[in-house]
């Protein structure tokens, strides 16, 4: 750690850690209801469930972000942060209002807590992954807005380097996108559209910028690769990112009341968004093979390394199987999509997070430059049971999709919904059995931070 | 020196790659005014899309000098591009 | 000579066309809600269909179903629900208000959610107006 | 000298970056193009009956325009690999000039289409004409403002024998639109 500020990026990281660690819980809850429909049934229904799951998710990505930011920028820009004491309250607001929306959730009906949040007075609940109260959501755009500030504020007195740049860029946009969640017109289809424009446009848009600025932090850290090549290539990918991810959106346009010529425009442009995470691969490995030192922080490289793969199979290839319109039209809205969304969101962003903690979290501590082989080992053993279990989740579910879509969309007598999903049932147990897998990978993850043992020195 | 005479030298196959390519051009609006159609009529217009773009890339471009790479990746991807139309065409009639 | 192969070519190409297809995309989204009234038949939404979409949300009755395949996958299709039913408000209002409060032994089951009458006519008349929407014909059958 | 040899026998003329960008662009134009093809086949009446009522003159014009457009700025790159900033400069300018009339011939086009109550949704053969002229229609307004830029700057000397990367970078792109058009041309407007 070379300055001082980046000390905040500690809080941070160890509130996603817990946040991901609730997330999972609620995962296997939800994926044994798939399988013994009565569980917990009706204290947490599973909407309730799958509410904190998907809202679990997406806020400890966002304070593994946030963490990521607080703890790249001094470092990037040379200078300490604008004000440390600000990021600290805001880490104490965004815990709070996500706690409490989360025991909110639990505690009373979803109508009910409506009611008590005034949703009456601007109606934004009750959509997928935007379920939060509007005062939530309000806070959420407080906080972002005031990290945003800080650190604008930091790279604006400081060098502005292309990493950083793009990083700004992601967190702006990221926090202007959140905007559309708070127009809900009465018309469904025109809601739809614009739902989209944060849930799309966050993550194959402006979290991809997040993703990539962090994966290339790390690179030239680990790696010893110039400066220039890296940020060269950083721009290359992002740009095909966009260039494909912008007007991919129209991949989600197919059957929701909007135009038919979508179904070419989506089609045609998310074909092409696999490239920049293949192009991330090649990127990713050939920094690595050019590398001018071997960073003892083994477990933090394997991190880096398997999310570009693992981003790759999950949006890249998983994305790709549904996206062209005469596919997407069997299988849209099937457990396709679910195969589709753990890993993709798995192997882009939880594993992005993973590996930023992975490398920052020893410096936080006062380690030279990482953990004890020991604690290393530990890690590594928890990335491999993570990730294997997750491809194995992957698998089932899309059996389980491929088999649902057979029967339920395309059989010349198609079955009831909940008839096929009696069918399927054997996929659900087996991926009940690799999600509690994941949980013990996740368990061993936790248990690393806990290992001492002689730290590695840095390497000259 | 050396180099004004490769730029002059370079540049005379532009010009007559230019007048080819309008060349070309009039002679599909004169297939189009015509109306014509059919399997000769298209296999025609295909030859000459193929050989109008083969030129641009060589010599606008300046593909033609420099590594056979990046030039073969534009001639491949027209070689299938066109093919491919030829292709639907058929289709089209069949 | 200069470096053939620049960051700051590369910065221009990533900001440069960013930009052009964002504002690409805005241009169809213009076309796109230019469009809409034709597919969405927005002059059949009611005081009854507005409440009905206040009714499903402040239930989240998107944390188990899809509507248009979108949402959770846990329970079925309802964007042609009223299809599915045989075009009738009434069979959709009385599956709700028959749901059980302890749920069903060992299987999935809706929760009761104790709605009123007006609020059921509501989400009705939402789910009928949704199976309105021209939706390029899907869901693919009946079964959603 | 040999230096700068070496290095254009490495890359493609202009900047590595835009050629990324030309080889996407590419792609999805591509994909555009087998597109419409392989839609016609499915509807081969529909695609020639609407054909016929596109204008093909000015198809053809704007075909002629953007050639000499392009073969402007081939000479727009050999004048300043004589270092002649200004010739440069005015043979950019022309270019730039066919590209303004381009889009002018283009508009037209739009204009008399759309007030025919002609939109992305009358049917399939519109929405692959309007999306693809449309979508170059773009590129060569982007085009034009990346001459433009080059232009500027070999106004005021910017460039040289020795270094003029970034006109051929702009070239390159130019001719890439050019190359696109050139095929777009008689798929749309005359194969049948």
């Amino acid at each position: 750690m070379q300055y001082q500020s980046q000390a905040v990026a500690k809080p941070y990281f160890i509130a996603a850690i817990g946040l991901f660690v609730g997330q999972i819980v609620f995962g296997a809850i939800l994926g044994l209801q798939y399988v013994m429909g009565d569980f917990l049934f009706p204290e947490i229904p599973f909407n309730v469930a799958r509410m904190v799951h998907t809202n679990l998710l997406i806020v400890w990505l966002l304070f593994g972000f946030m963490g990521a930011a607080y703890y790249m920028v001094p470092e990037e820009t040379e200078t300490e942060l604008y004000s440390p004491k600000l990021a600290l309250i805001l880490f104490w607001v965004f815990l709070a209002a996500g706690v409490l929306t989360i025991i909110g959730y639990l505690a009373v009906p979803y109508a009910t807590l409506a009611q008590i949040t005034g949703n009456d007075l601007l109606p934004t609940m009750g959509r997928e992954f935007l379920e939060q109260p509007t005062i939530t959501k309000i806070g959420i755009v407080i906080v972002a807005l005031g990290m945003l500030f800080n650190i604008s504020m930091t790279v604006l007195k400081g060098r502005k380097t292309a990493i950083i740049m793009v990083l700004l860029l992601g967190l702006w946009g990221l926090a202007i996108f959140f905007l559309f969640s708070f127009y809900n017109p009465e018309n469904l289809v025109l809601d739809k559209i614009f739902w989209w424009w944060v849930v799309h446009l966050w993550v194959e848009g402006v979290w991809e910028l997040i993703l990539g600025s962090i994966l290339a932090f790390v690179l030239i850290k680990m790696t010893g690769v110039d400066r220039e090549i890296i940020e060269k290539w950083l721009y290359v990918i992002i740009a095909m990112a966009l260039i494909s991810g912008i007007i991919g959106t129209g991949h989600h346009y197919f059957w929701i009341g909007t135009p038919e010529y979508w179904q070419w425009w989506g089609s045609i442009f998310s074909a092409i968004e696999p490239i920049p995470f293949f192009m991330m691969v090649i990127f990713a490995f050939n920094m690595v093979n050019k590398r001018k030192r071997d960073h003892p922080n083994k477990a933090a490289m394997l991190w880096a390394m398997g999310t570009p793969v693992m981003a790759f199979l999950g949006a890249g290839v998983w994305g790709f199987m549904h996206t062209l319109a005469p596919v997407n039209y069997y299988t849209h809205g099937t457990q396709i999509t679910a195969a589709h969304g753990h890993m993709a969101f798995y192997g882009a962003y939880v594993m992005i997070v993973l590996a930023i903690i992975s490398y920052a979290m020893p410096l936080l501590r006062g380690r030279a430059a990482g953990n004890s082989k020991k604690a290393q080992i530990v890690e590594m053993w928890s990335f491999w049971l993570m990730t294997v279990s997750m491809v194995f989740i992957t698998l089932f579910l899309t059996g389980a999709g491929i088999l649902q879509v057979w029967l339920q969309r395309i059989n010349e007598n198609p079955m009831g919904f909940m008839e096929v999903q009696d069918k399927i049932a054997i996929f659900y147990w087996m991926r009940e059995v690799a999600g509690v897998i994941f949980l013990i990978g996740l368990i061993v993850y936790v248990t690393s931070f806990f290992i001492g043992g002689d730290e590695e020195e840095a390497s000259s | 020196m050396n180099k004004t005479t490769t730029t002059k030298s370079n540049l005379r196959p532009c010009t007559w790659v230019w007048l080819t390519l309008m060349v070309l051009t009039l002679a599909v609006l004169t297939v189009g005014q015509m109306g014509l159609g059919g399997v000769t009529i298209v296999a025609l217009l295909l030859v000459s899309t193929l050989v109008k773009t083969h030129i641009v890339a060589d010599y606008f471009m300046g593909l033609k000098q420099g590594r056979l790479l990046w030039r073969m990746i534009i001639i491949v991807y027209l070689w299938i591009i066109v093919s491919m139309i030829g292709l639907a065409y058929w289709l089209g009639i069949s | 000579m200069s470096e053939k192969f620049t960051k700051s070519m590369a910065r221009n190409i990533f900001y440069g066309g960013s930009a052009f297809f964002f504002l690409f995309f805005i241009a169809l989204t213009v076309d796109t809600t230019a469009k809409l009234p034709e597919r969405d038949h927005r002059e059949n939404i009611t005081e009854q269909v507005v409440l009905g979409k206040k009714v499903w949300e402040v239930n989240n009755c998107i944390g188990c179903h899809t509507l248009l395949g979108e949402g959770a996958y846990f329970a079925p299709e309802l964007g042609n629900v009223y299809k599915r039913f045989g075009n009738s408000k009434e069979a959709i209002i009385g599956f709700i208000k028959s749901r059980p409060v302890d749920g069903i032994p060992g299987r999935r089951s809706m929760p009761q959610f104790n709605l009123s009458d007006e609020e059921l006519d509501g989400i009705a008349e939402f789910l009928k107006w949704t199976s309105e929407i021209n939706t390029a014909n899907w869901p693919p059958n009946i079964e959603g | 000298m040999t230096q700068s040899h070496t290095k254009i026998s490495q890359y493609p003329p202009g900047d590595f970056a835009i050629w990324i960008f030309i080889y996407a662009e590419l792609l999805v134009f591509g994909i555009f193009f087998l597109s419409y093809a392989f839609a016609r086949s499915q509807n081969v009446e529909l695609f020639n009956e609407s054909q016929l009522n596109l204008n093909r003159i000015s198809g053809a014009i704007n075909t002629l325009i953007l050639i000499t457009s392009s073969y402007f700025v081939v000479r727009a790159v050999a004048a300043i690999r004589e270092n002649k900033s200004l010739l440069c400069a005015r043979w950019l300018l022309a270019a730039i000039v066919l590209a303004g009339a381009f889009i002018g011939i283009k508009l037209f086009e739009f204009i008399s289409i759309y007030s025919e109550g002609i939109s992305l949704s009358t049917n399939t053969f519109y929405m692959f004409y309007l999306s693809m002229t449309f979508f170059h229609f773009m590129h060569v307004i982007m085009g034009m403002v990346i001459l433009i830029a080059v232009m500027l700057k070999a106004k005021q000397g910017g460039y040289s024998n020795e270094d003029h990367t970034g006109v051929e970078t702009g070239a390159s792109y130019w001719h890439m639109v050019d190359l696109v058009w050139i095929i777009l041309f008689p798929l749309v407007y005359v194969m049948r």
